[in-house]
């Protein structure tokens, strides 16, 4: 279970990994991007926390929901909307509720991660953070669906994110800036994908 | 970092309020969100040209609103998409009630946040069209790729649109004469220096004081080759050849179904350059490369175009799509019949572009 | 060396071929000696301006050769004023029977060589005056140096006569204008890296990751003081501030008295700025500052300017006087009364300079 | 005496120095102007060089003022018209000789030096060509009145100009483009009084 409390939480540690890792994201969306994606998360998620105070008695749908156009309205670039709708369509389906179950950040993670994908139009293997959302999602949904406690299931996800980042390295990108570099975008790490495994781990350690 | 600015989280608000002090007699800047509109508010009655995209490619697009080009533009971070509440306001500021034509260059962020902006746009009852350009021969595979990216055929569109606008074209043949100029434009660019942000303080990528990089986009980006500095006639010829040798170059681009009220993809074929095709001809500056070795540049292009057959009939030569202060170049060309250059000779008056009145 | 070139024996002939293939509807470039006209030959009863100097500061002077301002100019190597000879040749193509006004950057080089192409010109029956400009406060002293040198107002000034001569004004009228204009002209310019002329493949001074240039010319010479950076507010309010508070300025410049038919020195003494004063800003790119750091300049400049109760009525932004690559800006301010802002505003249309036509 | 032969081997020699010391000439140049001295020098000599054949079987004072013309016509810079102006001057005065007195030597850089400051309006310690051409115009028209043969009293002229070269150094530049360098001139040699000092040693040489 995932009270509104460590949903709060949660945002607000994606505000302090981001910041902490905003020079690091960055560096590798120099390499093969150009060079903003960790000025552009940070920028997001410092406006997100600015305004966690003024909306966290609202429902974690809301809460989803208004943190979705804070990222839609100051991320820009191609992370902005994907992780904006993310956050959207985890919202829509959580709406009105004062706590999530275990299976509900199931549904959160699988609504976030197909609002990406009907966005972004990205497949497996293209490079680009749904190869770290698409493992995790699954991840996630197998072991709450066997009855694994959230934050284990979540502890094991953090390992599959950070093995999905991983996996991104030898790939050529298909979609997104990288992809424009064809063979020289191999053997270096995404940078969205990195943020989202980022992401998820906020996640597990607000969950804890 | 060798740059005239303040502190570089002011540098994008700082820059636009001098421009709003040396325009005001053309263009209006919003700041919260970033837009800005012509200095006189809407045209009634006349289709709405709106682009945007990340800063640092000044005059694109800002320095291009008013008479006879855009309307409203949209400055992102630099080099980041601007966001979709930013269109949004600006559509709604700059609406004369005739539709708005959102001219998207075609960058993963740029699309969907421009696509996101229409939907707002549509659902608020205003007739939208997303006209998503891709001219960047360097990228070759759409299918491996986010497809070709937008570049220098931009300013192109952008003016030639203005002035169809200005003529009373309704958003459908505003849209149609969009698709088909993107169509017939291609480009090529390249980098002898690397370009630094404000933010970051470090050049984008590291290069040897003998090398340069091949086929880049405008955002500091490596391209798709690294080689051997070589000289401007070699440099140009390859370019040139690379952009008149393309061969059909088909993709699927979204667009707004107004009678379906929904988004469909649309293939889109464009026919490779032929002999006897008239064509404008730009030689575009990344910011750093002075207009004197734009000439150079110019002279064997025109060199290469003429033995291929194909005609300059105008030509824009400058610094109008830009990569911060990047030194090298793009070349576009264009072509265009009868009545799209006598568009493109109509009066324009915006702070980066001015003639005809 | 970072530059689209061919052989460096062959830069300003390449170039100059490429301008005339780009504009061929609005100069001619002859090629020996080297010197531009307007394409439409000498302009009849109109007196033929001309200027010219070392190349490496286009547009200037090649690329303002058009209707309302140039009739010729003439281009040397690179950075070295021109020879007699093609000054003379050019005032030949160019007169068109009321006489020339040569405009003269105040270089002891230009200097001397316009002079003795005026001797020339006048030995041959044509009526001649040459005019100095020299708006550089950054050279403080006449008396010990070569005396200020000429730069940003030269654009200024080029445009205004140009528009007189238009007019019709004649040749006393011209001169008496430029002469004007120039003692209500006064600028400033700084530099952060310095450039490369193709001839000698390396920097002209070194300069540190953290150094900028302060009081530099238009040649890739190093500046009056060297300093540490800094942010572009400070950068810029020192340089309007030194241009507002300088104090009167006065020196002894040559001219060709027709009565006496020789040349005689003359003493002007140029009259500072003061309250309530109207005047044209132009902040000008040294080639490599992209024109949104020059809004941030913008920006500043038109505060300070504010605080000094000095009006801006029109302004010029962009690289207009460069040195090849080089990163830094430029300001000049020039007092304007509303018959000199009404030449501002004429038609101009020349490849460097386009509006009203 | 110099010969006629011994005048188109000093402009030879002119072009030879010139070629060889042009990076050197644009390097002093670099410091304290603006980096072009050299490749004035050599570009105008060079076209001198070219021309020589054509024109060697005019008189001296012929052949000094084509060398003039060449150089005003392809020099360019402050350093083309002054020293234009030096052989067009020289020229005037030794017009229809077929070859020099050892006067004539001293009369000719007597003219030359007069046209320089003439058309330069330069004074001794200005930091320019002239800080050369002085004190050598000197020490020959004092030597060649005592009866010093005339290659002895090029020899000391080298001598002079090479002292002259060294005291522009500590000079402050009060002409030229150095000047606006101001007190930032100082400790640099002037490039326009080390071409003066190359021309004598090439005098000197052909007149051996
Ligand atoms: N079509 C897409 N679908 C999913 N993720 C994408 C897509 N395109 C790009 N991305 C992700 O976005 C990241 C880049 O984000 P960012 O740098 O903020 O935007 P931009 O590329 O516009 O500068 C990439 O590393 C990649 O993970
Ligand atoms: N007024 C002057 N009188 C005499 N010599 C001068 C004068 N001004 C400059 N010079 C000489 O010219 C030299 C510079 O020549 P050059 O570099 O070819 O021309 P420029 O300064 O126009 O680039 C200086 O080193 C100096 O010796
Ligand atoms: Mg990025
Ligand atoms: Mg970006
Ligand atoms: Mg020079
Ligand atoms: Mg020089």
């Amino acid at each position: 279970m995932l009270t509104k409390e460590q949903v709060i939480t949660w945002l607000t540690l994606c505000h302090e990994v981001l910041e902490e890792n905003k020079t690091w994201l960055t560096q590798l969306d120099t390499a093969i991007g150009d060079a903003d994606h960790g000025n552009n998360m940070n920028r997001g998620f410092k406006k997100v926390y600015a305004q966690l105070d003024a909306i966290k008695d609202k429902d974690i749908g809301a809460i989803f929901k208004a943190t979705a156009m804070t990222l839609i309205s100051t991320v820009g670039g191609a992370s902005g909307p994907l992780y904006g709708t993310f956050f959207l369509q985890a919202g829509n389906k959580l709406a009105g509720k004062e706590e999530l179950t275990d299976n509900d950040v199931a549904i959160m993670l699988r609504a976030g991660l197909d609002g990406v994908v009907m966005r972004g139009k990205a497949q497996a293997g293209d490079k680009t953070m749904v190869d770290v959302l698409i493992p995790v999602t699954e991840s996630v949904e197998q072991d709450i669906n066997a009855g694994t406690p959230l934050a284990e299931a979540l502890a094991k996800a953090v390992e599959v994110a950070e093995q999905g980042v991983k996996d991104t390295i030898p790939l050529v990108a298909k979609k997104g800036r990288a992809s424009y570099l064809g063979e020289r975008s191999r053997g270096h790490q995404d940078p969205g994908a990195t943020s989202s495994r980022l992401i998820i781990e906020a996640l597990f350690n607000a969950s804890r | 970092m060798k740059k005239l600015i303040n502190h570089p989280d002011n540098v994008i608000k700082e820059q636009l309020e001098g421009m709003q002090a040396a325009h005001a007699d053309l263009i209006k800047v919003n700041f919260e969100p970033y837009y800005i509109t012509r200095a006189g508010g809407p045209v009634k009655g006349k289709v709405a040209l709106i682009s945007g995209g990340g800063s640092g490619h000044e005059p694109m697009h800002g320095g291009f609103v008013g008479h006879g080009m855009l309307h409203a533009a949209c400055p992102g971070e630099v080099f980041t998409s601007p966001t979709p509440d930013q269109m949004h306001e600006a559509a709604k500021a700059a609406n004369g009630g005739a539709g708005v034509l959102n001219i998207v260059k075609n960058y993963t962020g740029d699309v969907m946040n421009f696509e996101m902006a229409a939907e707002l746009a549509i659902a608020e009852g205003i007739q939208v069209q997303n006209i998503v350009i891709d001219d960047d021969v360097a990228v070759k595979d759409s299918l491996y790729t986010a497809g070709r990216r937008g570049v220098g055929a931009t300013v192109l569109i952008e003016k030639i649109c203005g002035a169809a606008s200005e003529e009373g074209y309704d958003l459908k043949a505003v849209s149609e004469l969009c698709r088909t100029l993107n169509q017939n434009a291609r480009s090529m660019g390249m980098a002898l220096t690397s370009c630094i942000t404000p933010a970051n303080g470090s050049p984008s990528f590291e290069i040897g004081d003998d090398e340069m990089e091949i086929g880049i986009g405008i955002h500091g980006e490596p391209g798709i080759q690294r080689e051997k500095i070589k000289s401007v006639d070699e440099i140009t010829e390859m370019m040139t050849v690379g952009i008149l040798e393309d061969g059909a170059y088909s993709r699927k681009l979204k667009e707004w179904d107004h009678d379906k009220g929904e988004w469909v993809e649309v293939e889109y074929v464009d026919q490779p350059f032929k002999k006897g095709d008239n064509v404008i001809a730009f030689v575009n500056s990344m910011g750093g490369t002075p207009v004197s070795e734009l000439y150079g540049v110019y002279r064997k292009m025109a060199q290469v175009t003429d033995k291929f057959g194909i005609k300059i009939v105008r030509n824009l030569i400058g610094p109008y799509i830009t990569s911060l202060e990047m030194q090298g170049c793009s070349i576009t060309l264009m072509k265009v019949d009868d009545k799209m250059v006598k568009l493109w000779d109509a009066p324009v008056y915006t702070p980066g572009l001015k003639w005809g009145m």
